[in-house]
């Protein structure tokens, strides 16, 4: 069940939502739209002939004009994995969770909203996983900036040689 | 929301809560579980990570391709050897590079050397957790002529920095063959039935492992568990034989899956048998990889300044703690324009979380020591 | 819990516990594996293989100044400066030996292998700045290699990182790069 | 005790009303003589079992302080003693400073029983093993006290675990020396030495098979007693970081260990008392042996060797044996423990009666047991060479390097 018959088989449920399959480098993929997330999941995993039910990560990307979350799948019964992309503007940076469907979703939402700051409505438990609670700024993004020091500890370890 | 909200909105009046910190003999590394126990037994234990997280994948942005290897060593620094496979490889599709047969399979040795170190430790500190400290020492004692092969081999014990980017940096010679088949004598008749009949059979540890934190087939693949957490769980998914890359379909073996040995399918006794059986395989493996490894140089041509075109890739291997994966995005510059790094023990902690939920606090640690979780690759 | 499996656990544990004796005992009459390290070396097996990536090393005759080593290094440990004008001198080669991880990259870029990994390791100072190495001694011409002939051996490996972690009981002096020796023309970079 | 001091009184020519103050002076050299020989054998056991633990983990263990690490105990001692112990801020400190000195006296009071040799006893009183499991009780409020004063959750656990284990593991204990007893128709351990013969077919553990298997009870639940593995779980390293000894520090916490230690050679002289023919010569008959001095000192030896066997065991067992779960440990003591122990009180009143009706069988049952004793103990050995014969490292037998 490759990416193109998934594709084919999605297109007929959500017609205009579904963009074209790209291949770049060695991955091809097909851009969805945010609203039509949780739907698009349920299908992918409960459908008789797709039946993607390990979800292996979600990596959040800074494409500096927008930010994009990829979603891959593996389906255990076929043998096959598939990649999702879908774009988020960086103004207000919010999708639906999709940690009710996938269990190991939940912790990957959690370290995409600490370290690139998309915020996953209806999470469960949307806290930092990695930066401690009271850290402003989202690390990932390409625009962040480290302070000098963080509770008094400087950040920037001082200079021996110079180089550094 | 931070974590006292969290904490103060379960709140009850009756429960303890007791903080298993980040500086605790049983959590493998730095992560620390929040538990809210009733007298004995676990209402919940909630993991709080972070403590190790150098920010990788930051760091990934700032180095060149090839600096960027030793990185890699530090993601899992008990199998090294994969992080180096996963990276390399990604880089190498990217470029489109041939590897050369020989550097592949002295890939493909190192791996399956370092697969059997981690699983010493994995089952070693399992053991010890449950009180045993004797196995754990054994362990370590072949862990260490692992170590002495791989220092011949590379030049380091644990952070190997072993593979380049289309082959490896150096030859094996036949001091070092003469030493691995001397280990692997040693190990698979002698060590392994030593080994099973000292801990694996031993009465206290089975009853201490059977039907605790029980994880069916289903509930492994929703978990996302991968490697042989999920094997024990009766899926038969193993990236060498269902995807495979590298020169693993030449070899012959097979893939243990838990079959509820003693117990149920799926509970901690079941994820100590399958890494066990999974030390032999490899064990298998390496010998015959040995009796015929072909001869050629051991580089491909690569320029000096890797600049991979512009493009996605995502190679996975069998690490072991289950898959490991690099989703490369580059950007045709020298540096990586995002390294996405995927590992087995990260979704294997929202399993803890949720298997812990009344069960004892000593099977805590014994959940724990199961699901062979390292912090390092949780945190990245 | 019935009769037949309650006296089964009973068999289990007393036969598991029986081996389990039995493999410990048996441990009890062999030699243990580890070594009295620092006092009693076995002489059959080195402490440290051939290969071992230990404390680098700069070999200043075969250095020919090229500065790859500098740049492949991925955390910038090394520091080479080269004076600019006629006769180029080297003028610095430090190394922090407390920064550097040991991957060996610079090794592999180094074209004439000047800077290789010793079997040194033990080296442990009071103060951080002592595990700076500086190479340099006074500024040295940088070698110029012959086309066709292989390098010419260096001095033998680890005998000069030895010396320096020999004397790293005195107390720590400023490092002051030494001057050119005719002073013509300035070194092209300021150590900030 | 008695007859000894009627004898110096004799010897010194006083008159009878001096008895008094030699008692005292008796008692307290004993006592001395008790506590020196306790500490004494806990700081031993303390490098010895460590050198043990070494060479079964194939490592070597401490070597450095004399030679073969031998003063290793002094200096952990000397060292436990100039370290400060801390009180934290918020303990009970009462509690808190009482509860390590209660468990020491709780197991120094059982050497009164522990006959060393056929006159060398503190008190031969006659309801000996009923004092032993008495004053044990002491050994648990202070473990209690001890955890519960160091005022913080861990040691809380640590405290009541090893206490419901420590009460629960009484009754075995008591149970299975039951089974014992009623052959040999007294309390008092002089008495029940006496009462075996010398040659070991004789020894209680072969008088009937109810004590064959009283003595393997007895020797798991004053395991669980004492805190050792497989039961040692109020320390439990991995759980309970140290469990109730965790807030102590210095000579406070060396009083814990010194108890620890202390009470294997309890576990392993009162298992020899009972089942193994204490002090008995084999083939010296009991009065012979009362006279010379010599054969009482002998008698000395022969009970320590056999202690020191049991306790070799007991640390055997400790780096060989993974720990139980809380619940395990409580359905193991009332599930299987003492329920085969009140059995075997019904099976050994049988063959009691049966041995007073017809003597020849208890012969015959005695030399049968003592017969498995060595079926099994040459099994044992032949598995030891089954383990060497199948694993490459070869057999070195010089044993301390």
């Amino acid at each position: 069940m490759n990416i193109s018959e998934v594709h084919t088989e999605l297109g007929k449920f959500f017609q205009g939502k579904v963009s074209e399959v790209i291949t770049s480098g060695k991955i091809s993929y097909f851009y969805f739209d945010r609203e039509i997330i949780y739907d698009l999941f349920l299908v992918l995993r409960d459908k008789i002939g797709m039946e993607f039910k390990h979800l292996s990560y979600i990596a959040s990307v800074d494409m500096k004009e927008h930010l994009e979350l990829i979603y891959c799948l593996y389906s255990y019964r076929w043998g096959s994995v598939i990649h999702l992309k879908t774009r988020i503007d960086r103004g207000n940076p919010h999708i639906r969770t999709i940690s009710d469907l996938y269990v190991s979703a939940e912790w990957h939402e959690r370290e995409a909203y600490d370290l690139m700051g998309i915020v996953f409505d209806e999470h469960p438990d949307l806290r930092r996983i990695m930066m401690p609670d009271d850290f402003e700024g989202h690390p990932l993004r390409k625009d962040f900036v480290e302070k000098d020091n963080y509770h008094g500890i400087p950040t920037k370890r001082d200079k021996i040689l110079g180089r550094f | 929301m931070t974590l006292e909200e969290r904490l103060n909105a379960v709140k009850k009046e009756n429960e303890i809560l007791l903080n298993m910190g980040p500086q605790h003999p049983s959590t493998h590394g730095v992560i620390r579980f929040i538990v809210r126990a009733d007298g004995e037994i676990m209402v919940e234990a909630l993991p709080v990570v972070g403590y190790l997280h150098r920010g990788i994948e930051k760091l990934a942005e700032m180095t060149p391709y090839p600096g960027f290897i030793p990185y890699t060593d530090r993601v899992d620094y008990l199998a090294a050897m994969f992080c180096n496979h996963a990276f390399v490889m990604g880089v190498e599709r990217l470029l489109g590079v041939e590897v050369p047969k020989r550097a592949e399979y002295l890939r493909m040795i190192a791996s399956e050397l370092n697969r059997i170190a981690s699983h010493l430790i994995s089952l070693g500190s399992m053991a010890m957790d449950i009180g045993a400290f004797t196995p754990f020492l054994h362990g370590i004692r072949e862990r260490e002529l692992i170590n002495d092969i791989t220092e011949m081999l590379c030049g380091s014990r644990l952070t190997y920095n072993y593979m380049r980017i289309g082959g490896v940096s150096n030859d094996i010679n036949d001091n070092i063959l003469k030493k691995i088949n001397d280990f692997l004598d040693r190990f698979l008749p002698g060590f392994i039935e030593e080994f099973n009949r000292l801990i694996t059979y031993n009465e206290i540890l089975v009853k201490r492992c059977i039907n605790i934190a029980t994880i069916s087939s289903e509930e492994a693949i929703n978990f996302g568990l991968v490697g042989p957490n999920l094997r024990a769980s009766g899926v038969k998914w193993d990236l060498r034989k269902n995807m495979p890359y590298s020169i693993y379909p030449e070899f012959k073996f097979d893939i243990p899956v838990g079959e509820g040995f003693k117990g149920s399918v799926g509970d901690s006794y079941d994820r100590f048998v399958v890494r066990v059986k999974e030390m032999e395989e490899s064990a298998k493996i390496i010998r015959q990889a040995i009796s015929n490894i072909p001869d050629g140089e051991i580089m491909a041509k690569v320029p000096k300044r890797v600049k991979p075109p512009v493009g996605e890739v995502y190679s996975a291997v069998e690490s072991a703690r289950g898959e490991l994966g690099y989703h490369i995005i580059s950007d045709g510059s020298e540096n990586p324009y995002r390294c996405k790094i995927r590992t087995g023990s990260f979704s294997a902690m929202k399993a803890i979380h949720i298997k812990s939920q009344g069960c004892f606090i000593a099977d805590l640690v014994v959940l724990i020591a199961s699901m062979d979780i390292v912090a390092p690759e949780i945190d990245r | 819990m019935s009769f037949s499996e309650y006296f089964e656990n009973i068999k289990d544990s007393v036969v598991s516990i029986f081996e389990g004796m039995a493999v410990t005992f048996s441990w009890m009459l062999r030699r243990p594996h580890t070594i009295q390290y620092p006092d009693r070396v076995e002489s059959g097996r080195p402490i440290v293989q051939q290969k071992f990536r230990g404390i680098l090393e700069v070999d200043l005759n075969i250095c020919t100044g090229c500065l790859a080593c500098q740049r492949t290094c991925p955390i910038g440990v090394i520091m080479v400066e080269v004076s600019k004008g006629t006769e180029r001198y080297i003028t610095r080669f430090d190394i922090e030996t407390s920064k550097c991880m040991y991957c060996g990259l610079c090794v592999e870029a180094c074209p004439t292998s000047a800077i290789r990994h010793t079997g040194e390791f033990a080296f442990s100072t009071n103060d951080i700045r002592k595990m700076v190495l500086h190479f340099v001694k006074e500024p040295v011409r940088p070698h110029k290699p012959v086309k066709d002939a292989e390098p010419p051996a260096g001095l033998p490996v680890g005998s000069i990182v030895r010396e320096m972690i020999g004397n790293r009981g005195e107390e720590y002096v400023q490092y002051t790069p030494p001057p050119l020796p005719d002073a013509t023309n300035k070194t092209n970079k300021e150590s900030s | 005790m008695l007859e000894l001091s009627d004898k110096i009184l004799e010897s010194f020519g006083l008159s009878s009303q001096y008895s008094l103050v030699v008692i005292i002076i008796l008692f307290f050299v004993y006592g001395l003589f008790a506590l020196t020989f306790g500490s004494l054998f806990a700081g031993i056991t303390s490098w010895y079992e460590r050198r043990i633990a070494g060479r079964m983990q194939s490592r070597i263990g401490p070597n450095r302080v004399g030679y073969q690490g031998f003063w290793q105990w002094l200096a952990d001692g000397l060292k436990c003693w100039f370290k400060e112990d801390i009180i934290p801020k918020d303990t009970d400190s009462v509690l808190f400073r009482i509860a390590p000195y209660l468990v020491f006296t709780g197991v120094l009071c059982t050497f009164v029983v522990i006959p060393f040799a056929p006159s060398v006893v503190g008190s031969d009183m006659n309801v000996g093993l009923v004092y032993i499991i008495a004053i044990t009780a002491l050994v648990v409020a202070g473990i209690l006290m001890a955890g519960w004063a160091s005022d913080s959750k861990w040691t809380l656990f640590g405290g009541i675990r090893s206490t419901a284990q420590m009460i629960s593991y009484e009754i075995p204990v008591a149970l299975s020396l039951i089974v014992v007893v009623i052959p040999a128709g007294t309390l008092s351990l002089q008495k029940i030495i006496i009462s075996q013969g010398g040659a070991p077919y004789n020894w209680y553990i072969f008088h009937n098979p109810a004590a064959f298997v009283a003595f393997f009870i007895y020797f798991t639940s004053a395991l669980a007693e004492g805190n050792r593995t497989p039961f040692d779980l109020p320390e439990a390293e991995s759980e309970l970081v140290a469990g109730y000894n965790t807030e102590y520090s210095g000579m406070r916490f060396l009083f814990f260990l010194f108890a620890e230690w202390m009470n294997l050679y309890v576990i392993g002289g009162i298992a020899t008392a009972v089942f193994l023919g204490g002090w008995r010569i084999p083939g010296i008959a009991y009065e012979v042996q009362m006279e010379s001095i010599w054969l009482q000192f002998a008698g000395f030896i022969v009970y320590l060797i056999k202690a020191l066997i049991l306790v070799n065991v007991i640390i055997w067992l400790r780096w060989t044996l993974p720990r139980l779960r809380i619940d395990q440990l409580m359905i193991m003591c009332y599930k299987y423990l003492v329920p085969i122990s009140i059995l075997l009180i019904i099976v050994s009143i049988i063959f009691t009666i049966l041995y007073e009706s017809v003597p020849v069988v208890g012969l015959v049952v005695r030399l049968l047991l003592f017969l498995l004793g060595v079926v099994i103990m040459i099994y044992f050995s032949y598995r030891v060479y089954y383990n060497i014969r199948n694993f490459p490292d070869k057999t070195y037998l010089k044993w301390m390097i």
